[in-house]
């Protein structure tokens, strides 16, 4: 399963490694067959993501489209960065094994975990400020 | 950057005598073995030394030497031989539950023939208990096939022992040696061996060329007919450059044998010790000592294999996890399940396996290498949250 | 003294550009195609590019290719594997009584295993007629298998036709191509092929490595299980430099096809046309224009074929009588009694089989030598009385 | 099958090869299957073989092992000369292969028929001369 150069170079040199501390929202997801794991650290600012990291425990193609992953969502609006699923970090990486295509589908979802951790926590701020949303 | 190989389980690198042995059968004494003319007895003559050298190097005789294009194949002939020849005397098979897959998906064949097939444990470091071989013989039972040493991690099985246990009980005892030739003593007749398997690639002989050794005597189906070469039991225009070199490199691996086994042990032992200490979160599969002189193979907790092979030979390190012929697909290995080791840990798998070609300057290097590499792959990795899940498992 | 090799179908020399492609895979690139690391993948590129090449010259996609250990095991591979996967569908198989013995004793084989077939029989010059295979077509067929070529009295077969018949009725056909690749310009597609098996030393590539075109969609049940290569049909570590071997040579077969046919036809000529007026008691075996541009086959009255070739071979050239495979036996060649020559004509064939490195001037050299020959072997022989006994019966 | 040195010698070298017009004997063996025929033609004086000569038509080994079976006959007695059987003469060719052997079983074979040609020759010609042998 030979991988393009420009994967090598995200799986050897990834961007936003690691954890962070005062991340806004944090999400997670897992293959549970094969134990594969990526965090997504998330920080936001009026819905535009200002910055963004993750920790990935998988093979070199899971690691090269979290790297990839990160990159493309970084600037973005929430609402465009979950448009992106695991054919664009693909495409963006110049192609892919078919057989680990499937790898690169755990960042989006830990993505959407950290959206999704970031909305409860402000709502629950929010709340916490005495600032109610009406629901409907 | 020179690479550094260390994946001598997988493929072996081709011995220049063994090289040089073969090319003047490429271009200039390139007769079929069967031909009347002098190109056909230089060939013939050839093969005849070559099946002598293999003879001697296992304690067999010449005429119990029959020539394949590989282990695997050896091993089909071996097991699907005896089970389609023999099927009036019985339909049960005896084996291990980590055998290669050469031995593991025939016998699965076979089930779809109408055998039954045993497949036996093995213990926490890979062996099969020769107890449990007696305890599963029945009556319908015509073949027992252990393998010599293991592919992947490497543990040596008691071959002599399990073999008496079968002719005691009448059984024909087949043995996949494919990793045994040129790392262990194989004497056919000591070893109570009927049938057993080898590949040349893997002893710095040629890739597609192996032989099968069979018991005067034992009845065989062939997988294969046409112009009845090798006796009958395996026709084909014979492969004299590939077999000219099994031979040579056959003979080598004996001649060489103790050297080249108190070598690899050596730079085995600083590879096996250097790891254990210098990594934390490591472990080694299989027997410490029951082991092929070649052989280290670890778990290394929250990383991948993959990424730990790909890294290394981006460092210039050749190494593999699990073996070789199943890397196409990310599941864990059915030996490391075997033994007992699931998910995560069977994950982190990384083996190395030597040649008489490596040095012990290679081992040092690569003992460097590991720990910043191992390193570099948990600092991505979320080894906090895994450990956390694995302490609440 | 030179000795000139005249028996390429038996098997050829290895073209230097051939053995030259294969060198660096034996010690420099000797990884295993299913490993990780640079020398694996600098095997399966290898691999994948010698896959094309094969599938360019008969006109097949990459992935219809597999490769094997030789034209045995392709022959097998095609005709046990449909049998085995198709044999809801039927029972019986069509192939002629001519086929090459691992077409012939595959289907006997079978014919334990309860399959039925038809062996065709030929014309007295060795042609299989279209007719009588759609006649043989029965609601039980699964299969036609029809060589493109024979090879001892190299008559060339009307393949795109019975391959036409074969598939307006719904059958598999497969051809024995072995002794095609080189001289004939086959396509898959064109030629209505469904599996050809092809073998790489017939055509300046190594021995011991082959392939069998598998159309896409075909079921075909493997001969050895193991690791899965081969889209799991040919399970083992993959042979790189036969294979590469395989790829250059079919490659350079398929670009020099029309000089190398030009360049073997005309020595054909020369060497039919001069024997037959050169010698006496000498007759053409086979079609002398539906032949392959590398065979001639003559039979000689009163004189024995192993003493003709021995004595050939003496005089510096190599030959055979009958094909090379069946040399071990003194008796006449099942091809020849095939197409109706019996006893003492049988016994006096000289097969002659060239390939792109022979000249004309060896076919000079050969014709002052056969003459001496024919005239020395005769001189022993009791002709008088043999041919008082022939006129007799 | 290789043939050694020596029967290769007698193969491209045979001795006692030809017809012979004036022979006291002529015998003929022949092996219906393959077709071999092999001659044997005989001088004899007083029970001693004083000429023998050949033809063959058959493989090497039969070429050879007439060639080496007429000089081992040479100058024997008709009885010693009968006892030559192929094992002998595979010997004294030093070796064949071993399914070659039984190429060597017609020059004894017509020889023996030679012999019996000689005596009824022989008888025949008493007879014609007026020599009558006591019959018992
Ligand atoms: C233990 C064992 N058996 C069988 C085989 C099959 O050998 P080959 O790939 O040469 O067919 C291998 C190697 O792949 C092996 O390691
Ligand atoms: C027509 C034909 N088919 C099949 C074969 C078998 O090929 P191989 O000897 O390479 O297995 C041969 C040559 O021996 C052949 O001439």
């Amino acid at each position: 399963m030979p991988y393009n150069r420009k994967v090598m170079e995200h799986f050897t040199q990834p961007r936003n490694v690691g954890e962070m501390k005062d991340a806004d929202g944090v999400g997670k997801a897992s293959n549970n067959v094969d134990g594969d794991l990526v965090v997504i650290y998330l920080k936001v600012k009026d819905e535009i993501i200002q910055g963004v990291s993750f920790q990935t425990f998988g093979c070199a193609a899971a690691i090269a489209s979290s790297s990839m992953f990160t990159e493309m969502v970084k600037g973005k609006s929430i609402e465009a960065a979950q448009r992106i699923d695991k054919q664009m970090v693909a495409e963006a990486l110049e192609g892919m094994p078919a057989n680990k295509v499937e790898c690169s589908i755990l960042a989006p979802e830990a993505f959407r975990q950290a959206v999704e951790d970031y909305r409860q926590r402000k709502e629950s701020s929010l709340r916490k400020n005495g600032v109610y949303l009406a629901k409907e | 950057m020179e690479h550094i190989y260390f994946d001598n389980s997988a493929t072996t690198r081709v011995d220049p005598r063994v090289a040089e042995a073969m090319m003047p059968y490429f271009d200039k004494w390139y007769g079929n073995a069967s031909s009347l003319h002098s190109f056909g007895r230089e060939a013939s003559e050839a093969l005849d030394e070559a099946r002598e050298r293999t003879a001697n190097a296992i304690g067999s005789k010449s005429q119990e030497i029959v020539f394949t294009s590989g282990g695997t194949e050896s091993d089909n002939l071996a097991i699907q031989g005896v089970a389609f020849a023999n099927r009036d005397a019985g339909d049960h098979i005896i084996t291990s539950a980590f055998e290669h897959h050469a031995v593991l998906n025939t016998c699965r064949f076979l089930e779809t023939q109408g055998f039954r097939v045993t497949y036996l444990p093995v213990t926490s470091v890979g062996m099969v208990d020769p107890e449990l071989v007696k305890e599963a013989i029945t009556k319908r039972t015509i073949l027992v096939s252990i393998m010599t040493a293991n592919n992947e991690i490497g543990t040596v099985q008691n071959v002599r022992e399990i073999g008496g246990i079968s002719h005691d009980n009448g059984l024909l005892f087949h043995t996949d040696a494919v990793q045994g030739i040129g790392k262990l003593p194989l004497e056919v007749n000591k070893d109570n061996i009927d049938l057993l398997a080898l590949s040349a690639h893997k002893f710095h002989g040629p890739k597609g060329v192996g032989a099968l050794f069979v018991r005067k005597g034992t009845n065989l189906r062939p997988l294969v007919y046409g112009g009845g070469q090798e006796r009958g039991l395996r026709s084909s225009t014979e492969n004299i450059p590939g077999i000219v070199g099994l031979g040579k490199a056959i003979e080598l691996s004996k001649l060489e044998l103790e050297e080249n086994v108190a070598r690899m042990t050596s730079v085995r032992d600083r590879i096996i010790d250097g790891t254990l200490v210098g990594v934390t979160g490591c472990r080694l599969n299989g027997h410490r000592v029951r082991r092929l002189c070649n052989n280290a193979n670890f778990r290394f907790d929250y990383i991948d294999g993959e990424a730990l092979v790909l890294n290394l030979d981006v460092k210039g390190f050749a190494t593999s996890t699990g073996s070789a012929c199943s890397a196409r697909s990310t599941e864990a290995s059915h030996v490391l399940k075997a033994i007992g080791i699931e998910s995560e840990h069977a994950r982190g798998s990384l083996r190395i396996t030597l040649s008489k070609m490596n040095s012990m300057a290679e081992a040092e290097a690569y003992l460097e290498t590991i720990k910043e590499v191992v390193t570099r792959l948990r600092s991505i990795s979320p080894v906090a949250m895994l450990s956390k899940q694995e302490g609440g498992a």
